[in-house]
């Protein structure tokens, strides 16, 4: 139960260590050198930290920005084979040019399939074809449960935002989903304002099927290090370090008391050969790699 | 039928209207006349508001927005819909300031729910099962997300209720003068949109000869006999865009952030390019070179044969 | 991978095994090699039995059969689905003859209610609703289909249970290598009962080059995300047809009712067309004359712009 | 309640004169004189029948043999607008050939549209968009109920027929549907042995929206006359006559006291022109209108 967890303290007891964000598909090392961390950016390191979790061949329901890029880069190195898809129904897109939306007609020249949306959602998604799922956060909290909806109370938020979209479903029915979010204590509070997309627990529930078949988040990748839910409890706890940034630096940012086991993993820095990629393929205007 | 005779004919004060098309095709024309003829307490529905909503929530045409996702895709806010919503805490002078000229209902799902209300309704069914919204807030914010139990396993499900609006408005590249309707690229969910409506109305890039359509039957997305009024309109749904047709304006959905945020600007926007001219083609003047930015270039397939 | 091997390995004695393909596109090529590898006790669904059924029932693979309509389109009856199932009374000699080598469980829906069990099974839910089935014996003779209450309306709907088979095997025009497969023409049910599907095996009359389907991505049906194996196998839908390749073999589906009706003669097209060639080359050798008496006329449609 | 008509003795209390065949379309005079029964059959007049209920510009769900001479001639005569969808999904269908099944690929090529079976069910049945469906029937009964699944016993049928199809749908969801079935004592029992599709009262309960929204069998043209239901009870009623026909030839067939109107109609015969249509453009081998 989620109530066991609450009592942890900062730092201590900590999660079993759990594949750790390096652990993934050992990117490194096969195209050679790896770079110091004032040779990339954090969104960089972001990119190809999510690159990482891909596998080849794995079907992902991906988004606009940094999960599209990290797609790129997985299908342009490890993953030749993986098979993006939109919600707008695009199926084994590739694009010659950045798309800026996920509707953008550069996503349909060249498909393998166009998919009407109720196909999407309904053959795709919910039938559980989906191994990874990409998701942004507004505000992502101790449980991993996201909010894309309002800051503020529902009925009269100071912020409005887009609302779901298609995020409630991909953290309900992925196998997997992988946050990209960057660190701040407004981004990371201990309760979200408003449970958009389902993590780990819900007042004090754990999610379970079948109701809730998929994995939910089970990784958050910032651009300081990587959290994961502790199975035993559902809490996010921080898993790996990029190079160059201390636990604290991560906690610091973080709305409830952060845990991590120790040792903690760093995380391998990007190989030169996927920066340059990065910069000269994939994204040469910097339209999403700008901090 | 022109899109004046169209949008006087089926869209009413008070109406449920969709206006749909995920990105793809969405029918700006039809917005902007709506907007023109000065219509009233609709409730708008689509998945993404898209600039075309934030438009016409600024002309004061809404009375309800139902929706899924509310943004500006790639480039920022809907600030006309933010404005409608929004309330400021521990400001009201700036909560009087950014209060819109009539207060906006808004009724939300995600986009599986309002694609499952809309399959709803174009099966005639007054709900849809799905598996979603659990450990959510979604379904306390909008008490209309209701559940069912599964007569074989128990499990519970959570369901929509049916979406059947009283005209729904697509584009499509194009379609013959009996209204069977063909497009290609991202299809969105126009086809149960459609299927759903009291009333359809297809704005095409071309109007084309039926022995077009039956070259291709399976083209088809929309049949004729659901189809109420066939507008003709080149460039009907710019920025929004047709493939095949015309790209994607996305500069002026980058520039839709500056201008919405300024309810100057919006005004400005809205009287010249919406009530400062009186329809599609006037629109299209105004921007001179706009067809050789964006028209497509050539990426024809390969036909298939039909022959037995 | 070969017709066989891909038989072999996908299907299974026991299994739930789905060959699709309303009147188009039916896969006999993949029902004569399931008899070939005498396959048994396998639940066989289908809408339309169709002969391919009938053929496999009359070889013994089958424990039961789910379905909707079992009759032998335009020419009469599946007479060994009907040996298998029919208890003419008071003339119990005739009985025995007619009793089928094993006995066949059946499970009997409408078009619809099989069609919603395909769509219940492609969206992992346990249920679809449907109206249907009111003031009818159907749910009296098959209580699986059962009932829920709307949410809303308080309506009583029939449901039928969702079908997710072993196998599903669907004949298409084409596919690349990586199984996204196209077709056109009449598509029955055929996406739906793949995506509910634990295994797909696509059987093509032609296998393309990726840039093929990449050229027209709305013409896939069926990605290849979620196929296992691609045969190719020309004419292997024959007596059905493939639209733009060949006709429907009318003339065979005729004399079926003659063949069907004397299990000494269906015991003969089995032994002959069957269990006496190895593979569906062999089979369309049998008949000189049949490729050009069928091959289908040319009908191409123009193609489009995907151009931006 | 249905209770009430079991009373009505043969030729007793007619029905108030609702529409008969003759008035639905006014098709015959603008095509001129019409013929003697020697110069017909009774299949060309039982589709000549059908094709006056269908009036321009209808959507009918339409099946194989007479039903689809009927449509056609009444696209080639008063009702060139009709449009005609088959159960397979072909919509606007133009054959060059005449079909010998609802999946000959002839309804296909050169169609306005070819829908999926999920969407001819749902979107287009279910949906109430169908103004005219077809049925056949082994056995139609006192109360419009058909049976196409079994003679005798559901679990121990003397007789296996092909079930429902889309037959139960139709009879379902369309504003009207036609039965066309020649009369015998064994087609038109007092009680089916199977309802497969509904009729107009099931086991003494009259149909009824929401879960019966279509107007069920509002006509059944045989080859001697046509029976409609009784507004008041649903039960079938002889309400015209083909030319030459008595109403005890009628009778004599159904298998329950068969009441009709005083006076009966007599449906008029077919326009020589139609005749003419059928033997030499719709049906020139005889592949239907044997009999």
């Amino acid at each position: 139960m989620a109530t066991d967890a609450t009592a942890g303290a900062r730092g201590g007891t900590p999660r079993p260590a759990a594949t750790a964000a390096t652990g993934a598909t050992g990117a490194t090392g096969a195209t050679g050198a790896t770079i110091a961390p004032r040779e990339y950016s954090p969104s960089e390191m972001m990119v190809v930290t999510a690159a990482r979790e891909l596998r080849d061949g794995e079907v992902v329901f991906v988004g606009i920005g940094l999960p599209n890029l990290a797609c790129n880069l997985a299908r342009a190195t490890h993953a030749p084979r993986l098979v993006l898809i939109y919600e707008s129904g695009a199926v084994g897109a590739v694009p010659d040019r950045l798309p800026v939306s996920i509707g953008d007609p550069s996503l349909v020249t060249g498909a393998r399939m166009v998919a009407a949306m109720a196909d999407v959602f309904q053959y795709i998604l919910q039938n559980g074809r989906i191994e990874v799922g990409f998701l942004g956060a507004a505000q992502i909290d101790r449980w991993g449960n996201i909010n894309t909806t309002v800051v503020g109370p529902y009925d009269a938020p100071s912020v409005r935002l887009p609302g779901s979209g298609g995020a409630a479903e991909i953290a309900t029915h992925a196998r997997r989903t992988i946050v990209v979010s960057k660190l701040s204590r407004r981004a990371f509070p201990e309760a979200v304002d408003f449970v958009t997309s389902p993590g780990h627990a819900y007042h004090g529930v754990r999610r379970a099927a079948p109701s809730l078949p998929g994995g939910g988040p089970l990784k958050v990748i910032t651009d300081r290090g990587v959290l994961e839910p502790d199975p035993a409890t559902g809490e996010l706890v921080l898993t790996a370090l990029y190079p160059g940034i201390a636990a604290a630096d991560v906690a610091r940012d973080v709305g409830w008391p952060l845990r991590w086991p120790t040792p903690l993993p760093t995380v391998d820095p990007p190989p030169a050969e996927h920066i340059r990629l990065l910069r000269e393929r994939l994204d040469p205007d910097h339209l999403f790699l700008k901090g | 039928m022109s899109m004046r005779d169209a949008i006087a004919r089926f869209v009413h004060d008070g109406d449920t209207v969709v206006i749909e098309g995920f990105t793809h095709l969405i029918s700006f024309a039809a917005g902007h006349e709506i907007i023109r003829q000065r219509r009233r307490d609709l409730t708008l529905c689509r998945l993404t508001p898209d600039l075309i909503y934030d438009q016409m929530i600024a002309a004061g045409c809404a009375r309800k927005l139902v929706f899924s996702w509310a943004g500006n895709p790639g480039a920022g806010s809907l600030h006309a819909f933010r404005r409608a919503v929004e309330r400021p805490p521990r400001d009201t002078s700036a909560r009087r300031a950014r209060a819109p000229a009539a207060p906006l209902e808004i009724e939300e799902y995600s986009h599986f729910g309002m694609v499952a209300r809309f399959a709803a309704g174009a099966a005639r069914l007054p709900f849809w099962p799905l598996r979603d919204y659990a450990a959510t807030d979604l379904p306390v914010a909008n008490p209309r997300i209701a559940a069912v139990t599964c007569p074989y396993t128990g499990e519970r499900l959570a369901t929509v209720p049916a979406l059947n609006p009283d005209v729904t408005i697509i584009h499509a590249q194009r379609a013959d003068p009996d209204g069977d309707t063909q497009m290609w690229g991202l299809l969105g969910v126009q086809k149960e949109a459609a299927f759903a409506s009291r009333h359809v109305v297809v704005v095409v890039e071309e109007l084309v000869d039926e022995a077009v359509i039956r070259a291709d039957p399976n083209r088809t997305v929309v049949p004729g006999f659901i189809v109420d009024a066939v507008v003709v309109e080149p460039w009907g749904a710019h920025p929004s865009y047709a493939q095949g047709y015309y790209d994607r304006d996305n500069a002026f959905y980058v520039a839709w952030e500056g201008i919405s945020r300024d309810p100057a600007r919006l005004t400005d926007y809205l009287d010249t390019q919406v009530y400062g001219v009186p329809d599609r083609a006037a629109y299209l003047r105004l921007t001179p070179g706009l067809e050789d930015r964006l028209r497509a270039g050539r990426r024809m397939c390969a036909g298939v044969n039909y022959g037995y």
